[in-house]
């Protein structure tokens, strides 16, 4: 990780390593891609590096004993070390999954699992009486294999609510982590209210209470710099895909000591350590974790997404965020009969910026959006219970990335207006 | 591209002032349709009288696509024979999944045809086709008079 | 697929479109890639497809409004369409996983899964009493998750021998596959032997018996033309990196009744029908199946590579794999202390041919090979039972595809004799 | 690449000739050790007399790398104090994590100074270590003298 330094934010620069931003839409309107929070867009470097492993070096990684073998392993270890250091652990504790969404379901499974995986597993095991607490605001994917680990087991899924200002409600945090408390599992930053949650607070209450906390850092080590063991977490996750890296790659973190005594989910090749027809015995971590020929060339992808993001530094990034953050709120809050949803202020808080604008449903403001070129999300950004409890069926979203220029937070706002004009309701009447 | 292509006059009229509106009794079967991707959802009554539509009611909330297309849709169906109703619901299926290369029939759908432009978006077609499928849903239902609630 | 034409098999054509076939390994000698079996190399279309949609069209798929979102997802379900038809089944029952064993643990998973899951799962349930019936040829990826089904729910492993000469020992059938099974899974064709396995006898005594058949199609769907529905098997899984496509990518075919009975898996985002806190329903399939941003470039590269795998034509492709197997096993054949393992002929064979050097240790062999350029696999092959089972503890395994070239045979043979000499023992004493 | 560079004629005599193979007793443990990417494997005994490795005795199956090593190994510490053996154990380690870089030093690693160019090829340094690995893990299990069988 950098620190912050003086050299000046260079946006033009950064954009020219994205071929995709100098495209048009819809009959000619430049791209505004305001969607980084669904998945980020890929740089050149990040591209030409995927491609020169697949030209020079692909093969199997960990199998094979000849010289591309060997090479391949390399770069994937390579990149699982690079990636390692980014969220400050060790590269035994990283494994490479498809995205987060599977590497929540992997801690899940494992706690189902332990029920039948012998005497080492049981710290994992759940079941009735044992509770799993949430968040109201979390993604499905930190939600949904919450709620089916429950069902499979007969344990009870607990929640923390939201204040009306978009936080996260600790108020009865004593009453909800107690010591049938099993796993937290929390976002680091939501992806709809841009909230960022006070991760060491429940991680202290979890821990005195013997629970395990598992974090969706999904929308946070794209965006900030983050660090798993200063943070005290058991387990997080995140994605390539929106931190410039390919799809098809996420990581797992989880403890040493936890990943060594947790059953295996997937299984088959690679994982091994002994097979009988009878009966087989598993590899040590990471490698007990990846089953079958792994994303080969998206890790060395990520590898360099991490190398990309360093070489501009995460408080730069998260600097140049902060102040299209900063403009965004201004902007949509100066428009009459527009709602932010989430925090109005920038205080811990990132740059994914909810908002309802009153009488043009969300899917018509992102019609009216993407026919001028802005590319927003509509709809419930995959936390449907949070927006049940804010009140509202669906939100736009605008999320902001490294490459967007202040002028595009105008040209959203710009187009927001013309929504509401173009529906002839609220705003201008 | 032309918002106005989407957006026809004819659909944010319904959209501003819907038809047939607001859930009536009696019925005999109700539906209730959602969005996942969006949370659209809209809940829609219907009463037979013999091979008679002999009313369509509904609520929900979503955007103008889907509130227009339903509301377009009672004006087509109520008082329709039923096999007429599934006809238009056929040839209103069929127009949404064309991708906008239909030519639709205007003597079928009527008002409908103002839809032929959000064939072209992908990601619309669900939402017109929401209260439709909530219509299809209820009367295959009347036999049974199931009431589905996920 | 294409039918048998007579246009005259042009490899060197062929080969100018995998970039890294040109290399050279260990000092200059040129690389002769016999490790196809792992992972196959990539041609330039491929690579360029998956570029192209990363520079132009890449967004989430099935959550945008957006103009990206929508070119994505209508690319995403183009592939999805383009693999179907290449393996004879209807898109919707294609599901996109990260690799084949993914594929197969999806639907171990869902049987134990089936407990918890409500009535309409009920056929996929397995107890105590139950059987599961696999082969002892099978890849661990076929093998390790069925032994942990039976380790969760308490049902029975059974299966198939090989006989001498490296096919399935068919002989008891009839005791093994009985009304107590529940399912049966195994290899279309070996990745060790190179045996095509006799797919329809067993499907239909398992479906006399009312089991469901899971078709591990890894080395088959690559090599020749596969028709699941003509196959009449119910489930099947192949990877994309061993058929020219991106790592990181696979398939599970499921016939459609199946797949919608079926319970969900990994669970989160886009493969939901409604959430609350409560709990969820889920999405129809394939949706159901897919959580989570998928592999987006990764589906777009592998229909591109099913489309390179189309205009070439399966009938030829193997053909050539034919003609290549045949002088492999007649030049390793003379070679005095040379056994192969599995068919000596090529009958119901592929190119796949594994052998053993008298007295020469397989890894030892492929230091020989790898230092003359010739990339091998040793070992196991994470087929470690077949093994056991042919009294070897591990094998030299030469995988041939459709860039490979009759010179690369003549190739690997003159490396074994050199092996042989090396290490002074057997062959020319 | 040099063959001869890896396959020097030390290792290819041990391998040949392996010194003190076989299974003996008595032994105060034993340990059983599998690389599981070939399937070989070694079952490798030690029996201490006091602070001295008084006997390693093994066998098992596996390549020539493999097999050598394990043979120099029980040349470098049978009959050594137990200290000293473990610091061939770990000179031995090191050097085959070293890719090819470190220079080892023959004073202590003797005969196992030819595997210096194993370590260039990190997919044999665990044949290299394979039986390294058993005897470090039999030397841990002789105070509680456990036997392992995976
Ligand atoms: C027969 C067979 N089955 C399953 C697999 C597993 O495939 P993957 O590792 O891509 O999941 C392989 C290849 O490794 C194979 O050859
Ligand atoms: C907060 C959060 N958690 C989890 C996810 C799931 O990530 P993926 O779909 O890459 O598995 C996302 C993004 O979709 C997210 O924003």
């Amino acid at each position: 990780m950098t620190t912050t330094e003086s050299r000046p934010w260079d946006v033009t620069a950064v954009r020219a390593d994205f071929p995709i931003l100098s495209r048009t839409v819809r009959d000619g309107k430049p791209l505004v891609y305001l969607d980084s929070g669904a998945t980020s867009q890929r740089p050149t470097p990040v591209l030409d590096a995927e491609r020169r492993f697949v030209e020079t070096s692909n093969s199997a990684v960990h199998r094979g004993a000849h010289q591309l073998a060997e090479e391949a392993t390399d770069a994937y270890e390579h990149a699982r070390a690079t990636i390692a250091a980014f969220v400050g652990v060790s590269a035994g504790e990283v494994v490479f999954t498809k995205n987060a969404t599977e590497g929540i379901n992997m801690v899940a499974y494992a706690m189902s699992n332990a029920a039948t995986a012998g005497p080492e597993a049981a710290r994992f095991a759940v079941g009735p009486g044992d509770e799993i607490v949430v968040t109201e605001m979390e993604h499905h994917a930190n939600l949904v294999p919450w709620q089916q680990l429950c069902q499979r087991t007969g344990a009870t899924l607990r929640w923390f609510g939201v204040t009306e200002d978009g936080r996260l409600d600790l108020s009865n945090i004593d009453e909800l982590i107690t010591e049938r408390t099993k796993v937290v599992a929390l976002a680091h930053q939501s992806n709809v209210l841009g909230t960022v949650n006070p991760v060491e607070t429940v991680t202290r209450r979890a821990h005195e209470q013997g629970a395990l906390v598992v974090l969706d850092a999904c929308q946070s080590v794209p965006h900030f710099g983050v660090d798993f063991a200063e943070l005290g977490v058991d387990f997080a996750v995140f994605s390539g895909h929106k931190m410039l890296g390919p799809s098809g790659i996420g990581v797992l973190y989880g403890r040493r000591s936890l990943l060594e005594a947790m059953p295996p989910f997937l299984t088959g090749g690679s994982m091994i350590e002994l097979v009988r027809m009878e009966g087989s015995t598993f590899a040590p971590p990471p490698q007990r974790f990846e089953a079958g020929v792994p994303m080969t060339s998206q890790a060395v992808g990520l590898g360099a997404a991490v190398d990309y993001l360093n070489a501009l530094g995460m408080d730069r990034i998260a600097a140049h965020e902060h102040a299209l953050a900063e403009r965004a709120l201004e902007g949509l809050r100066a428009l009459p009969g527009v709602r932010i949803v989430g925090p109005e202020d920038t205080t811990d808080r990132g740059a994914t910026v909810a908002f309802v604008v009153d009488d043009v449903h969300p899917h018509d403001v992102g019609q009216v959006l993407d026919s001028l070129g802005i590319a927003v999300r509509v709809g419930h950004h995959c936390a449907w219970p949070l927006h049940r409890a804010c009140g509202i069926p669906a939100s736009v979203r605008a999320s902001f990335y490294l490459y967007n220029e202040h002028s595009e937070v105008d040209t959203l706002v710009a187009g927001v207006r013309e929504a509401q004009r173009f529906f002839g309701f609220g705003g201008n009447s | 591209m032309n918002l106005e292509s989407m957006y026809q006059e004819i659909i944010l009229d319904h959209y501003k002032n819907p038809h047939a509106r607001g859930l009536r009794e009696p019925y005999d079967a109700e539906s209730f349709q959602v969005n996942p991707t969006c949370g659209d959802e809209v809940t829609l009554r219907v009463r037979l009288d013999g091979d008679t539509v002999a009313d369509v009611s509904y609520d929900g909330q979503g955007c103008s696509i889907s509130q227009a297309s339903t509301s377009v849709l009672t004006d087509l169906v109520i008082g329709r024979p039923l096999p007429e109703a599934m006809e238009k619901l056929e040839a209103f299926s069929a127009l949404m999944q064309s991708r906008g290369e239909a030519e639709p029939d205007e003597d079928v759908l009527e008002d409908g045809v103002a839809f032929a432009g959000v064939a072209k978006y992908p990601a619309r077609v669900k939402c017109a086709l929401l209260g439709w499928m909530a219509f299809k849903d209820a009367v295959g239902r009347t036999s049974t008079s199931e009431v589905s609630t996920p």
